[in-house]
């Protein structure tokens, strides 16, 4: 199983990587998570994999059986399953904030803090940005 | 008294809840099982005598766990409901009745604590 | 959501869900649980209540800024971890005042210590950060440029 | 095998059977609503079964759990059909209908507006 | 009368001119004083400085010129918005060059080093609000500083070499240095610096553009002192580097082709201070030259030589700001017939300019003198040598005469400002210091046994000089006297040809070092653009392909360069888990497909529910329960949030290199996890943890004992990172909306 | 041939006639939950899919009380406790979001895909 | 309490500040409240350096579990000083936040971020565990995050998803590389790892790691090529975050690197090296050519972190003793001059009312003391001596030159020159130059809480270059124990075990030599 799952990583990888590599703020949002599963399922499974039986100490007894699964790597799946949580959930605050100041969910089109021709250093303010944003700047000159 | 009855009320209604999710299990079942469809659904709109939140929660729940009715929303007086049924295309009034009767007059019986 | 089947199941289930939250907070440390499910539990319960009335609704049922709250849980963990320090031990070192292991019948006596109160401050922090966050977004997103919402 | 157990293996396999149905029905039938007709009830029935057979074997502990199980199953599923058919109903889902389901729906509709949001500009 | 405060630095320097003067007898009964106190011990560098004939006549330069230059400031530059500014500039300067001719040690030596070139830096730049200046502070901060790096490496590789840092006792291992397979890169680097420092073809560019300090600023720097730091420097190793044919042959051509070719080059001047500049070039061509040489007559007239140029070439500077500050010009073509207006300046000018052109009785014919009797002495190409001397020393007879007859004599010109000798506050110190080559010259004896013999003992340890004197008799040295002479005045009286066929454009083809350096500059910036732009172009997916990539050939280098074997399991997995991680994998590839955010959405859902499940057959039941948790709040949130994103727009082609890149990336991984799970597991720390959960830290849920106890400080980091994701969450949504439109505010 | 299933589709800690009765609902159950996500990927709408997604948190719940069952491991209960408790929460928030994208199927052509 | 709550409290008391920072962030407490976290952070950080100088490394079991079951504290001279220097960079931080930072800024968390950021950084120098490092690492950077888009301007934004998305696959890809490395030695405990990978089993999977690590470290470091992030961003936020950021983050990636390819892989990443040597040299030339090549006083400064970058990492790639002294030596400075730089580019804009390079000028007359305070760190990231930068370039190059690595040598020289030239365009341009339109008498009066934190910084610049000897003796010491891993494995996991190691390592000899 431990080979089923290590193939079951590669594929997230790969796909949580050509996800993010789209340059598309959701799609990227969408390959974080299945690269955070992946990295979760890659702990697990690095751990190595034990059936149905769940580090407990039963009671009565003073230590759990022997042949209990690998405790550790849940420990740590967890944490990272919770600061998972944490990134996905700033990530996705600040893909919304993005998009309402940039007008764009291109991340190509993202271009506010950095310049276009570096050469000349004009910070190119327009046009680059999305319609959403030029517009939104004409209507703010406007008012 | 009323308490009783409230207790009454709350067991009647949950075995009838019971064997009306059953019955209705095996209807689905049927349905999915054969082939073709002689259902004809439609909308129907029940007017409601349950006011509280209770009730027509209660209400609105059970129906949907009834055969062949699933509620979809209250109107924004809270005074009737609407209902898809998978048979009451034929004899709407009819479904509507049945409906108050077992349903509606049990949970009132249920979270008043009065026959009805 | 403006629906008033789903409020008033809300109502019923807002407090079966922090009920079930504590309770496997307590049972956390030897059942599954602790402090990470509790709180994200209770998170849903919160959650679902704020769906199903308001984010408003929700801010006044926690009382505290969320993020104070998590604030809160955040030094309760220190503290507890403090704790073992202030005992003579090490930084996060488990003290059990009332409670001891005897060899062949286990533990006896209360399991309360600096482990629950850091696994506490765990509770906390999670309902409380990420409470603070379904709020801030569901604001947000549903607040036009007025700040109406 | 106790008495229990032969219970408990009669309600696995009427619930197994149930949950199979149910999913069968979200499958095979024609629109949203029928499908909901299916997974609500047949779906709850499913797993409450199973529920109730692991209870026939369970300690006490497991017992209580498994009622909640079933309580709960019983309490949240016809809200959320209820949620999904009223969000399938304000927008316009395709009905596969009867007859006069078309007229239901708008004036339903029309008499309580939508509180669906404009769309966003964005869209 | 200037204010009080502002002569400070003249009176210090003068002092400190003072106390070296008053070390000379003790230097020239050939003592060295050495003082050094531990600076980095661990690297071997040491605070050391030395006093012996060499550093003591650049002791003596710098403090004595000094003098005389922060005189004439403070008074050249009364009221002066920027003087204090200059003051301390230019002290600076002078503490940096004193470090410098003092140190024993060759890291201080750099030290020093740098700071005269950052103080040049600072200086030439004075008259910050022109460009000009602006451009010519950083091409002499370039050019010197680029060779600075170069001795840098030279010495701290001559340091390895050595053992030593301390010049002293490297000086006294020169056999060491010039056995070793590095002598000839270290040396290269030592001429890099000290060539750049001193304006050696081909870098002899900057020193005319250091011309846009103000005067007495380039009296001081760009001719007594700091110019001469890469004379000093080549001097004072001679005895370890020097002595071989590299050494010999690149002096002598570089020095050779700068005298000439810089000499050349003032002819075709009109600006007398760059005149000035380019003849100052020459002479340091000259000494260049002479240090190659490595014999008796070639030390001597390197020192007599230093002591010739330290005093004409500062009092001319110093007079041609006199005659700018009288009148408003510096301009050749501008000036003529001031002698009745400024007859102290005149006076000063021609005292000066005799001694430059290096008639008797001035000091500046004995050197020249000695420059002729060195060349001859040259041993393997005395011919070429002695021609180079004798072509520059006539075009310093020409440009000596441009400088004090021109300006004085024949036409009286309409100047900007009418002409007038200045305050005696300005005139004081040119005029001491011309006086001085007089008397020098008249009494050579003065300086001869008490300065130039132990300066010629540094360069030269052990050697004796022969004694200086102003007659010689007939010799071949004093026939050539006299046909420099003769073409020098050739030159001055057909300047106006010279300099018009010079000016011409085609002169300086090919060998337009400054142009070169415009180019280079140019070339360098377009250069960087193009990397900025590469490398950072603010397109996202390069950064991001560019992350997978380096990932993936990380990955797959580690594959590449590992000797394991993998041996695959014969088992084979149960079906229903295997059918869980099917689901998964084809949730997931319906999210890479889909165009739509719910379906993506649901599909991620799927995913992690599934996840959930192989978490729970595997045992991991707290894991299983959080990831649904977690799970159920992502679907949560992400729906909250897509409400309000836009459409994914479809994608309308299929990636195919980001598809390569992310499959490669992908079986990387799968191929590592499938290599580490095909051997045996070390389970001791999970084996304590399980021993330890209930008897000692009393939990039967090991996972959570781990948790809360064995590893709480990864909880509490974990705790604190929800905290903060909160805090940095809340910020993005709600902080400075009214910002959004803005950029980082004004003045606050 | 509990055996041979025990060996090929998931391990089971049962014995005799209910250990039948556990690989055949797991079967069932498993099967299910395949179905339901075609159901879940195909639509076309989108409460189609939500209330496929609806059904699988519910047979999740199932698989789960039959792992415990199947496992003799009690504690898997709690998981699927956990998971009956807070399942509902997934349907109200797509179902809110369905309502909130505005997105109206009047004009629905199922052939059509959509976002 | 012990001497191990040594190595707590600069964890915990930034943890409690932040904590109470949080609560007080509207109120003007708050601003007190983190002035005096600072200092307790520094004083703690000073607690510890000076019962490590006495006393050489101590480690702590976290909950008294012992080693490698319970998470390890390690510090070690290097990491007690890194701790001051976070401390020292943290009060001037705060004090110049004062005027810098927005009340907006302040009433979201400005202060609670920046003393979690340190709470990550801090616990990154100190942990002696993988695991545990990747959640420091993971405290940190969520807090950079916030700090990033805590102004809420479209730029920021911007700037915060480059930021954002190239960090997190940094991030993951740390996790992964330590949930392989656990798989393969079954520890997380540093020095454990180091006594169990010496046996030199599961390599792919040691490698794997080895690379996955390299890849985090470096692009947290911001090394070549995977530095984008840090120019697209550090530009953009308050001045007082951009120091923050410049000071203490991509040293976290370069100390990350040194601790771990010293002690868990053991100064020998195989592969690895000669990739790290490339990759150290690329990152300084490109950066300073990026940096060249700018027109905006922080996106200067941005570019020449990523260049000194370099140097740092090429003491470890070169990993001679002298390059590691020379790159804990670089390490020291460039905390102190880059902030101190940022700072410095703060009170440029305030007064100038850009960063700009063509949109601003005429400070040298406006204010001479902050062309003195510019030059001073200026002139010290260019290496000119005698200041701090000087001698750490001088020891990085003489490590190169000693290691005969020409081309490195010459790389780091000229790399220096460039360094200097793209100064001198920032003191060109806003010193020199005219101001296009501003009158400099009419310029703003910077304020005092901005002055001193730079004045401070630019006399310890100074102080750490003429009196270089004994910080040089210092990082002379704190070489040791990454120089000889089993110093470090003795402090953490006792002198049996490193006899043990030896012991096992003399066998492997004696096998060897039967062997040929
Ligand atoms: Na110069
Ligand atoms: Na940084």
């Amino acid at each position: 199983m431990e080979l089923v799952l290590a193939g079951l990583v590669g594929f997230l990888v790969a796909g949580g990587a050509y996800l993010m590599m789209s340059g598309q703020l959701i799609r990227f949002l969408f390959g974080l998570v299945l690269l955070s599963n992946a990295a979760n399922l890659a702990i697990f499974a690095a751990g190595r994999l034990t059936y149905a039986t769940p580090p407990f100490v039963l009671s009565g007894q003073a230590a759990p059986a022997a042949g209990v699964a690998n405790a550790l790597p849940q420990a740590l799946i967890l944490t990272a399953i919770v600061i998972g949580f944490g990134l996905l959930a700033f990530a996705l605050a600040l893909a919304f904030r993005a998009w309402q100041a940039l007008g764009t969910t291109e991340m190509d089109a993202m271009r506010a803090c950095e310049p276009v021709n570096l050469t000349v250093g004009k910070k190119d303010e327009i046009g680059l940005d999305g319609p959403q944003a030029y517009a939104r700047k004409e209507r703010e000159a406007a008012e | 008294m009323k308490l009783l009855i409230q207790i009454y009320g709350i067991v009647n209604l949950a075995i009838y809840f019971l064997y009306e999710l059953f019955v209705s299990s095996l209807r689905v079942a049927w349905d999915v099982l054969t082939p073709d469809m002689k259902a004809r659904p439609t909308f129907i709109v029940m007017p409601l005598d349950a006011k509280t939140d209770v009730e027509l929660m209660l209400t609105a729940n059970i129906i949907s766990l009834t055969p062949g009715t699933l509620s979809i929303d209250l109107n924004a007086d809270r005074t009737e409901l609407l209902i898809h049924s998978m048979f009451g295309a034929d004899n709407p009034d009819g479904e509507i009745a049945a409906m108050k009767q077992g349903i509606e007059r049990r949970v009132l019986r249920a979270t008043r604590g009065v026959n009805l | 959501m403006n629906s008033t089947i789903l409020k008033t199941a809300t109502r019923v289930l807002l407090p079966i869900f922090l009920i079930a939250s504590v309770l496997i907070l307590l049972r956390g440390h030897n059942q599954p649980g602790g402090g990470f499910i509790g709180g994200l539990m209770a998170v849903i319960g919160v959650a679902l209540y704020a769906i199903a009335s308001s984010v408003d609704e929700a801010r006044k049922r926690l009382i505290v800024d969320p993020l104070v709250l998590a604030g809160i849980g955040l030094a309760c963990s220190v503290l507890g971890g403090l704790w073992g320090a202030a005992n003579g031990g090490a930084f996060l070192e488990g003290v059990w005042p009332f409670y001891e292991y005897v060899p062949g019948e286990g533990a006896k006596g209360w399991p309360i210590g600096s482990v629950l109160l850091f696994d506490a401050g765990v509770y906390l922090t999670v309902l409380g950060a990420v409470c603070a966050i379904l709020f801030a977004l569901e604001e947000a997103v549903y607040t036009d440029k007025e700040g109406r919402s | 095998m106790s008495l229990a157990d032969w219970i408990a293996a009669i309600l696995l396999v009427g619930g197994g059977f149930f949950a199979f149905i149910a999913s069968l029905g979200v499958v095979r039938m024609q629109d949203v609503y029928i499908r909901m007709h299916a997974s609500t009830k047949a779906g709850t029935l499913g797993v409450g079964m199973i529920a109730a057979a692991v209870a026939m074997t369970a300690s006490g502990e497991g017992v209580v759990k498994e009622i909640a199980i079933i309580l709960f199953l019983l309490f949240t599923a016809p809200i959320g059909a209820h949620l999904i058919a009223r969000a399938a109903f304000q927008s316009r889902v395709p009905v596969f209908t009867a007859g006069e389901a078309e007229s239901a729906q708008e004036s339903f509709l029309c008499e309580n507006q939508a509180e669906a949001a404009p769309p966003s500009p964005a869209e | 009368m200037p204010r009080p405060l502002t002569l400070l630095p003249a009176v210090l320097s003068a002092l400190a001119a003072n106390w070296f003067a008053g070390f000379i007898p003790q230097i020239a009964a050939g003592q060295a004083l050495t003082w050094s106190r531990p600076w980095i011990p661990g690297a071997g560098i040491e605070f050391a400085f030395l006093l012996d004939g060499l550093s003591l006549l650049f002791a003596l330069m710098v403090t004595g010129i000094g003098a005389i230059i922060f005189l004439y400031s403070a008074v050249y530059f009364k009221g002066h918005p920027k003087l204090t500014m200059l003051l301390i500039l230019l002290s600076l300067f002078a503490i940096s060059m004193l470090g410098l001719v003092l140190a024993d040690d060759a890291i201080t030596l750099f030290v020093f080093w740098e700071g005269t070139t950052i103080t040049s830096f600072l200086l030439v730049g004075f008259d910050h609000e022109k460009e000009k200046a602006r451009d010519n502070a950083l091409q002499a901060l370039i050019v010197t500083g680029l060779g600075g790096l170069a001795l840098l490496a030279g010495l701290i590789l001559l340091g390895a070499e050595m053992g030593t840092f301390r010049l002293s006792e490297m000086n006294a291992q020169g056999e060491l240095i010039k056995a070793s397979a590095l002598y000839l890169p270290i040396l290269i680097l030592v001429f890099l610096g000290a060539f750049t420092k001193s304006a050696q073809f081909p870098f002899h560019f900057w020193l005319p553009g250091a011309m846009a300090a103000p005067t007495p600023v380039s009296a001081y720097l760009h001719s007594a002192t700091m110019v001469k730091a890469g004379i000093y420097l080549l001097a004072r190793l001679t005895p370890a580097l020097g002595g071989t044919e590299v050494w010999f042959w690149t002096l002598t051509i570089v020095g050779a082709v700068t005298m000439v070719w810089t000499s050349i080059l003032a002819l075709k001047q009109t600006d007398l201070k760059l005149m000035l500049a380019y003849t100052t070039v020459m002479a340091l061509g000259a000494l260049t030259m002479f240090l190659g040489g490595g014999t008796r007559y070639a030390a001597m007239s390197v020192a007599v030589f230093l002591v010739v140029h330290a005093l004409y070439k500062a009092a001319l500077f110093l007079t041609v700001g006199l005659i700018d500050k009288g009148t408003g010009s510096r301009e050749v073509n501008q000036l003529g017939g001031l002698a009745r207006a400024m007859p102290v300046t005149m006076v000063i000018a021609m005292l000066a300019a005799l001694s430059m052109a290096g008639f008797p009785p001035f000091i500046g014919f004995i050197g020249k003198e000695l420059i002729y009797e060195a060349s001859l002495g040259v041993v393997t190409e005395p011919l070429f040598v002695a021609t180079a001397a004798l072509l520059a020393n006539a075009n310093m007879v020409a440009a000596a005469g441009l400088v004090a007859v021109a300006p004085f004599f024949g036409k009286q010109c309409q100047t900007p400002k009418p002409p007038a000798d200045p305050t005696p506050w300005l005139w004081i110190g040119p005029g001491l210091l011309a006086v001085l080559g007089l008397t020098f010259g008249v009494m050579p004896s003065l300086i001869d046994s008490s300065i130039v013999t132990p300066v010629v003992q540094s360069i030269i340890p052990g050697e004796e000089p022969v004694e200086l004197k102003i007659w010689h008799g007939v010799n071949l040295p004093l026939m050539l006297s006299l046909l420099t002479f003769g073409l020098g005045f050739a030159l001055f009286y057909g300047r106006g040809q010279i300099r018009s066929s010079l000016q011409s454009d085609n002169f300086t083809g090919g060998l337009d070092a400054n142009g070169t350096y415009f180019l280079w500059l140019k070339a360098f910036k377009s250069f960087a653009a193009w990397t900025a732009r590469t490398v950072q172009g603010g397109q996202m997916t390069v950064y991001l392909r560019t992350a997978f990539v380096v990932l993936g050939l990380l990955i797959w280098g580690a594959h590449l360069a590992s000797r394991d074997v993998f041996e695959a399991p014969t088992e084979f997995p149960d079906l229903i888990p295997l059918t869980i991680s099917a689901l998964i994998a084809v949730s997931a590839a319906v999210v890479l497909r889909t165009a739509s955010r719910l379906y993506g959405l649901t599909a991620l859902g799927v995913v992690g529910a599934g996840v959930a499940i192989l978490f729970v057959f595997y045992s991991a039941i707290d894991v299983a329960i959080t990831q649904l948790l977690v799970e159920m709040l992502v679907v949560l949130i992400l729906a909250v949030a897509l409400v309000k994103l836009p459409k994914m727009p479809r994608e309308v082609n299929f990636r195919a290199g980001d598809a390569v890149i992310a499959s490669a990336l992908g079986l990387g991984v799968a191929f590592v996890l499938a290599s580490v799970t095909s051997k045996p597991f070390d389970p001791r720390i999970t084996e304590f943890f399980n021993a330890a959960s209930y008897p000692e830290a009393f939990g039967r849920n090991v996972v959570n004992v781990i948790l809360v106890d064995f590893r709480a400080l990864d909880t509490l980091g974990e705790v604190a990172v929800v905290l903060i994701a909160a805090i940095s969450a809340v910020a993005a949504l709600t902080a400075g909306k009214r910002a959004l439109a803005t950029k980082r505010g004004g003045n606050k | 041939m509990i055996e041979t299933l025990s060996e090929v589709l998931l391990e089971t800690r049962q014995q005799g006639p209910l250990a039948v009765a556990v690989m055949f609902a797991f079967v069932m159950v498993t099967a299910a939950l395949v179905m339901t996500t075609y159901r879940l990927l195909k639509g076309p709408t989108l409460p189609d899919r939500v209330v496929a997604l609806d059904l699988i948190s519910i047979l999740l719940v199932a698989i789960l009380t039959l792992f415990a069952l199947s496992s003799q491991v009690e504690t898997y209960l709690d998981a699927a406790l956990v998971l009956a408790l807070v399942a509902f929460l997934g349907t109200v928030a797509l179902a809110r979001f369905i309502l909130r994208t505005g997105r109206s199927y009047a004009q629905f052509n199922p052939s059509e895909r959509e976002d | 309490m012990s001497s191990g709550m040594l190595l707590v409290w600069p964890i915990a008391l930034p943890m409690v500040t932040a904590v109470l920072t949080l609560v007080l962030r509207r109120s003007p407490t708050g601003n007190s409240v983190s002035l005096v976290g600072a200092v307790a952070l520094l004083a703690a950080g000073v607690a510890l350096l000076r019962h490590v100088l006495e006393f050489g490394p101590i480690s702590a079991q976290m909950g008294s579990w012992a080693a490698p079951f319970g998470i390890t504290l390690f510090a070690d001279i290097l990491s007690a000083a890194m701790v001051v220097i976070a401390g020292i960079v943290a009060v001037a931080v705060v004090i110049y936040s004062r005027q810098d930072v927005t009340e907006d800024e302040r009433g979201v968390g400005f202060h609670a971020l920046s003393h979690s950021l340190l709470v990550g950084v801090c616990g990154a120098f100190l942990t002696g565990d993988v695991f545990n490092l990747y959640v420091w690492f993971e405290v940190m950077l969520i807090a950079s995050f916030g700090l990033l888009v805590i102004g809420g301007r479209r730029d920021q934004m911007d700037a915060a998803v480059k930021y954002v998305g190239l960090n997190l696959i940094a991030t993951l890809a740390f996790l992964t590389g330590v949930g392989i490395l656990y798989g393969a030695a079954g520890t997380l405990n540093m020095a454990d790892l180091h006594l169990t990978l010496a046996d030199r089993q599961n390599e792919t999977a040691v490698l794997a790691a080895a690379a996955m690590l390299l890849f985090a470290f470096g692009a947290k470091a911001a090394m070549f090529p995977v530095f984008a992030w840090l120019p697209a961003s550090y530009h953009t936020p308050a001045f007082a975050t951009s120091a923050l950021f410049a000071a203490l983050l991509t040293k976290v990636g370069v100390y990350a690197l040194l601790r771990v390819f010293t002690i868990v892989f053991d100064g020998s990443g195989g592969f690895l090296q000669p990739i790290l040597l490339i990759g150290a040299v690329l990152t300084m030339v490109v950066g300073v050519l990026g940096a060249a090549a700018q027109n905006d006083v922080r996106r200067i400064l941005s570019f020449h972190i990523i260049s000194q970058i370099g140097y740092m990492v090429l003491g470890l790639a070169l990993f001679t003793p002298l390059a590691i002294i020379g790159a804990i030596f670089y390490l020291f400075h460039h905390i102190i001059v880059k902030a101190n730089l940022f700072f410095v580019a703060g009170v440029i804009r305030w007064k100038a009312g850009s960063e700009e390079l063509d949109k601003i000028g005429g400070l040298l007359k406006a204010s001479p003391l902050l062309a003195v305070l510019f030059l001073i760190p200026a002139l010290s990231l260019a290496g000119v001596p005698p200041l701090s930068g000087f001698w750490a370039k001088f020891i990085i190059v003489q490590a190169s030159l000693e290691a005969r690595d020409w081309w490195v040598a010459l790389a780091a020289l000229a790399v220096g020159l460039i360094t200097l030239f793209s100064m001198t365009k920032i003191w060109l341009a806003a010193f020199w130059k005219e101001h296009p339109d501003a009158e400099p008498a009419g310029m703003p009066v910077a304020p005092r809480s901005m002055i001193w934190p730079i004045a401070t910084l630019a006399v310890m610049t100074v102080i750490i270059g003429i009196g270089a000897g004994p910080l040089y003796a210092t990082a002379e010491e704190a070489a040791v124990t990454l120089l000889d891993p089993l110093a470090y494995v003795e402090v953490v996991l006792g002198s049996e075990a490193v006899a043990e190691a030896r012991a096992a390592e003399q066998k492997d000899l004696q096998i060897a030599e039967v062997a040929q």
